[in-house]
């Protein structure tokens, strides 16, 4: 899905520029947690990668500081070439969408309507254009219908879609999503798929289903303890089964790597 | 309260008063109850004038006054002075149903009680014709500092978040058998409240961080609302010059 | 409610019309300077919590605790907001918590705002404040003094607070009743009140502490340095340019 | 896994009385959503069944009816003989435990420790056992190292953890799930798995992970629009293809029904 008509803001990226690119990345929480240790991670524009790892592991932490939500203790992290740093911080949010773990951190509008339009109005988009978008994206998470109701009197994994649906209506350039998945139900989890291949965008996800992972995304990070332990083809990762075992991680029951 | 939408007092219509833009609902009603006060206690009709004038309103507003009673019947405020009045107030004393009451004290209650009543029920008018989101325009166009309404529109999203994490703490609780009735011991009440500030405090905080990421700037993107035009100012302002009259003549006439 | 509430939103008609007045003016005046001097000590990271603060003193209000059989009082919140936001920042606060009330709640008389603002946003606040300065050495010490602080701050702010009432009362009273009468009473059932805003008042400012005391006006030495922690998103810029 | 060393308070449970009946139970929230329209269902004790279903079907709505948290519009629930209704709620609640899903609906207690221990308290457990109940808890969801920080500081999974332990620690005759497995690493999601299979006791769980319902429960049950719509061995449900097409259900890629 393209959350408007027309392609009003394509990428345009230089191609020797990375998308993203976080350089000796640290990070410790004020009581003390250190939750990043020296990551480095380099994304090309249009790709697509899974970041996977065992709870605790500084998933959802190294999410939050790709728009400048967390600052990093040591290191930076730097989109299409613009540090994240404050002058460019609204600039930084314009091209870098995240979707939240938690939707309830995401949906603060009285209905769902104006959720999903927030963030394009605040990105100047206005009139039909604005209502396009926002039915387009309600359209993709299969909310049209609940367009008029509030975010707080939804079901889980309609707040989950809705919480979707907020993100895709900015149409950001870098799309980084934590657990975009949990919650949905299986038609729903497939229909994402399904939106997400279509998009043209650089793509971060952060998942704990393994086949959602192979199945979305060439390229898998794995990260634990705060640091990136391996990095390569999402299928040659799951094929590893000693260093699926040492972080952590395992096919589902009954799935089998084709 | 649903954010910026409505509150527990608004009454959902689409009448002349509730198209009125806030600000001028807001300064009519200040001057009516300004009138009001400044009426002599002892003319006891003007005070029926006044309401009758406020029942036309809620005629044109289509608000049932038994709505207006109900409501007016829980907020009013039965402040202690007035209940006392009547026997700590001075002497000449009269006598009624066998008790000893102060002559200047019953007036005093009777002036409490029907101005606080009216100012009740004139606020009431207002509340239940004016959305939040309208009041906070209006207030915008009064004047009001912008830092003042950033801080208001930031409490009344806050409303929901502090009644979110209430709603969500007592379900934790009382799912895991606690029995609720403990809450009101002081120490407990007063610790579940020190927890619910944190916990709003750091839910609300990230909730701005996720409005933040989403380009918010510090003010909403504007909704377009149209511009107030002189003839809304004049159908507003009949009711204080009403009013205005009904005072004039009451302190004229006593 | 069935119980009396004597807690100090006052109604119209309890004083008359030019002390409503007047009173209106020094606080139009008063809290547009706040205005001004709120500026220096909120940015855009500061303002949502200033705006979580008076949601809460604004939720918290709706608690009413039992004083006296058939009365019973609720938190003014001078104290709490002049601790956790510092006394500009936190007239605005009740400023806005009163505004709110009677515009939206029919809480508190729409002429009787002005001598609220007076009593509850200036008086309140600024006493909260000059108590709660005073004892800064003590509350900086340990988590015990700044609790000792907020009670105390607490307790005084609400009893000045009423002698607020009671001047408006002797100028421009309506009622028949002396003023020595309105001052024992007032005085009295406020220092009642003031034992739950204190308890409150300590309880909120010794949670906050215990996880967040960069949240904490009084214990912030010079220039912030921004410290938040919490679960999800914590401490970085918040601000935009 | 028993969460206390003794087993202090056996089911002990008459089998001719169902553990959960719900009979023509209808729900309206006070917006005027109808989210249950007369559901029957029947569990007997040590039964495992999943509740399947879309997105916004009511198995949530249905879960907070079990101990009264929701009280319905019309019928009622019968738990092991006693309805869920005020003079019983106590009780009712002693017996059923439930883990919501949202973890941040489940904690609020300044530590780890503290949270797991308040329900076992609450329900008369003192000293030592309460010590051991809490221990043993923390230990089956892999976070007895966290126990003394606090849970609001816990990345998401984590969270779910706890949450879940202080479901386990009450040590519960029923034990009902809303999406236990979502935010767990996988091999968290397995070991819960080997837990919940490991106690003797009545499990009612909410899944969109249906060869997890196939690996834990034997029987499950599909709510659409409200209402039960299937019901039988789950095994024979996955393999209707029609039906599961009907209410947005579907085996994951990769998944194969051996
Ligand atoms: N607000 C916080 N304060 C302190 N420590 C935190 C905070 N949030 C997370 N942590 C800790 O930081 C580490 C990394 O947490 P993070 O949330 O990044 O994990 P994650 O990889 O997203 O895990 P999950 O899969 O469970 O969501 C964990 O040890 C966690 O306990
Ligand atoms: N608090 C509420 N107020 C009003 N309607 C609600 C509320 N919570 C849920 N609903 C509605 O009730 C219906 C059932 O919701 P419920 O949460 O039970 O769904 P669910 O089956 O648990 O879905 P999910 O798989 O997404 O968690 C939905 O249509 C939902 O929008
Ligand atoms: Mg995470
Ligand atoms: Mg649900």
């Amino acid at each position: 899905m393209s959350a408007h008509t027309e392609p009003a803001s394509p990428p345009a990226a230089d191609p020797a520029v990375a998308s993203l690119d976080v350089r000796g990345l640290d990070f410790a929480y004020p009581d003390g947690t250190t939750a990043l240790h020296g990551v480095d991670l380099r994304i090309e524009p249009g790709e697509r990668v899974a970041l996977l790892g065992p709870n605790g592991a500084g998933k959802t932490t190294l999410v939050l500081q790709l728009n400048g939500i967390l600052a990093p203790t040591g290191g930076e992290v730097v989109v299409g070439g613009l540090p994240v740093r404050k002058p460019h911080l609204q600039e930084v949010r314009r091209r870098v969408g995240i979707v939240f773990q938690d939707p309830d951190d995401q949906l603060f509008m009285p209905t769902v309507r104006e959720d999903v339009a927030f963030g394009p109005a605040n990105f100047g988009v206005r009139g039909d254009e604005l209502t396009a978008r926002v039915e387009a994206a309600l359209e993709a998470v299969g909310m049209a219908e609940h367009a008029d109701r509030s975010p707080l009197h939804l079901s889980g994994g309609q707040r989950r879609r809705v919480a979707l649906a907020t993100v895709l209506s900015c149409d950001p350039e870098i799309l980084v999503l934590d657990e975009p998945s949990s919650n949905l139900d299986p038609v729903a989890r497939r229909e994402l798929a399904e939106v997400l291949l279509g998009l043209d965008r650089t793509l971060l996800m952060v998942t704990h289903d393994l086949p959602y992972a192979l199945q979305l995304c060439p390229r898998s990070v794995v990260v634990d303890g705060g640091r990136i332990v391996a990095d390569g083809p999402t299928r040659a990762l799951l094929a590893d089964d000693g260093m699926l075992r040492a972080h952590r991680l395992e096919l589902p029951f009954g799935f089998t790597l084709a | 309260m649903g954010a910026g939408h409505s509150h527990p007092l608004y009454l959902e219509g689409s009448s002349v008063v509730h198209r009125l833009p806030a600000e001028v609902k807001i300064v009519a009603a200040f001057l009516t109850v300004l009138c009001v006060v400044a009426t002599p206690r002892e003319a006891f009709w003007a005070f029926g004038g006044y309401l009758l004038l406020l029942a036309a309103v809620w005629a044109a507003a289509r608000i049932p006054p038994g709505w207006m009673a109900r409501r007016a019947l829980i907020e009013a405020p039965f402040v202690v002075l007035a209940v006392l009045l009547p026997f700590t107030g001075p002497d000449p004393r009269f006598e009624w149903a066998g008790l000893s009451l102060s002559h200047a004290g019953t007036l005093g209650a009777w002036n409490i009680l029907a101005k606080g009543t009216l100012g009740v029920l004139t606020s009431l008018t207002l509340a239940a014709t004016t959305p939040m989101r309208d009041l906070l325009l209006g207030l915008q166009r009064l004047r009001v500092p912008a830092l003042v309404l950033t801080i208001a529109t930031l409490m009344l999203r806050y409303a929901d978040v502090i009644a979110g994490e209430a709603r969500r703490m007592r379900l934790a609780r009382i799912a895991r058998g606690h029995d609720p009735r403990f809450l009101w011991q002081a120490g407990a009440t007063a610790r579940g409240i020190g927890s619910l500030f944190i916990r709003s405090y750091e839910r609300g905080e990230r909730v701005h961080l996720a409005m933040l990421s989403r380009g918010w700037t510090g003010t909403m993107p504007t909704t377009g609302a149209p511009a107030t035009v002189r003839s809304q100012w004049l159908v507003a302002l009949a009711l204080p010059l009403v009013a205005a009259a009904l005072a004039v003549t009451g302190m004229m006439t006593t | 409610m069935s119980t009396t509430d004597v807690a100090m939103h006052m109604s119209d008609g309890i004083v008359n019309a030019p002390t409503s007045l007047i009173f209106g003016v020094i606080s139009i005046l008063f809290v547009g300077l706040a205005a001004v001097r709120a500026r220096a000590d909120l940015d855009d990271r500061t303002a949502p919590m200033a705006g979580l603060v008076t949601a809460f003193v604004f939720a918290v209000q709706m608690i009413n605790f039992p004083i006296l059989p058939g009365a019973s009082g609720h938190l003014l919140g001078g104290a709490l907001v002049a601790i956790l936001v510092g006394p500009w920042v936190g007239t605005l606060c009740i400023t806005i918590v009163l505004v709110v009330q009677s515009l939206l709640f029919a809480d508190g008389g729409l002429t009787a705002l002005g001598t609220n603002v007076f009593n509850m946003a200036i008086i309140g606040v600024f006493v909260g404040w000059a108590v709660a300065r005073a004892m800064r050495g003590l509350a900086r010490r340990s988590r015990r003094g700044l609790i000792v602080t907020a009670f105390v701050a607490a307790f005084v702010n609400t009893v000045v607070a009423s002698l607020g009432f009671v001047l408006e009362y002797a100028i421009g009273g309506a009622a028949g009743a002396t003023t020595g009468t309105v001052l024992t009473l007032m005085v009295g059932f406020h220092a009642l009140i003031g034992i739950g805003e204190g308890i409150i008042t300590a309880a909120t400012v010794g949670a906050v502490a215990a996880v967040r005391p960069d949240l904490v006006h009084l214990l912030r030495t010079a220039p912030r340095v921004a410290q938040p922690a919490g679960r999800g998103p914590a401490r970085g810029e918040g601000s935009t340019a």
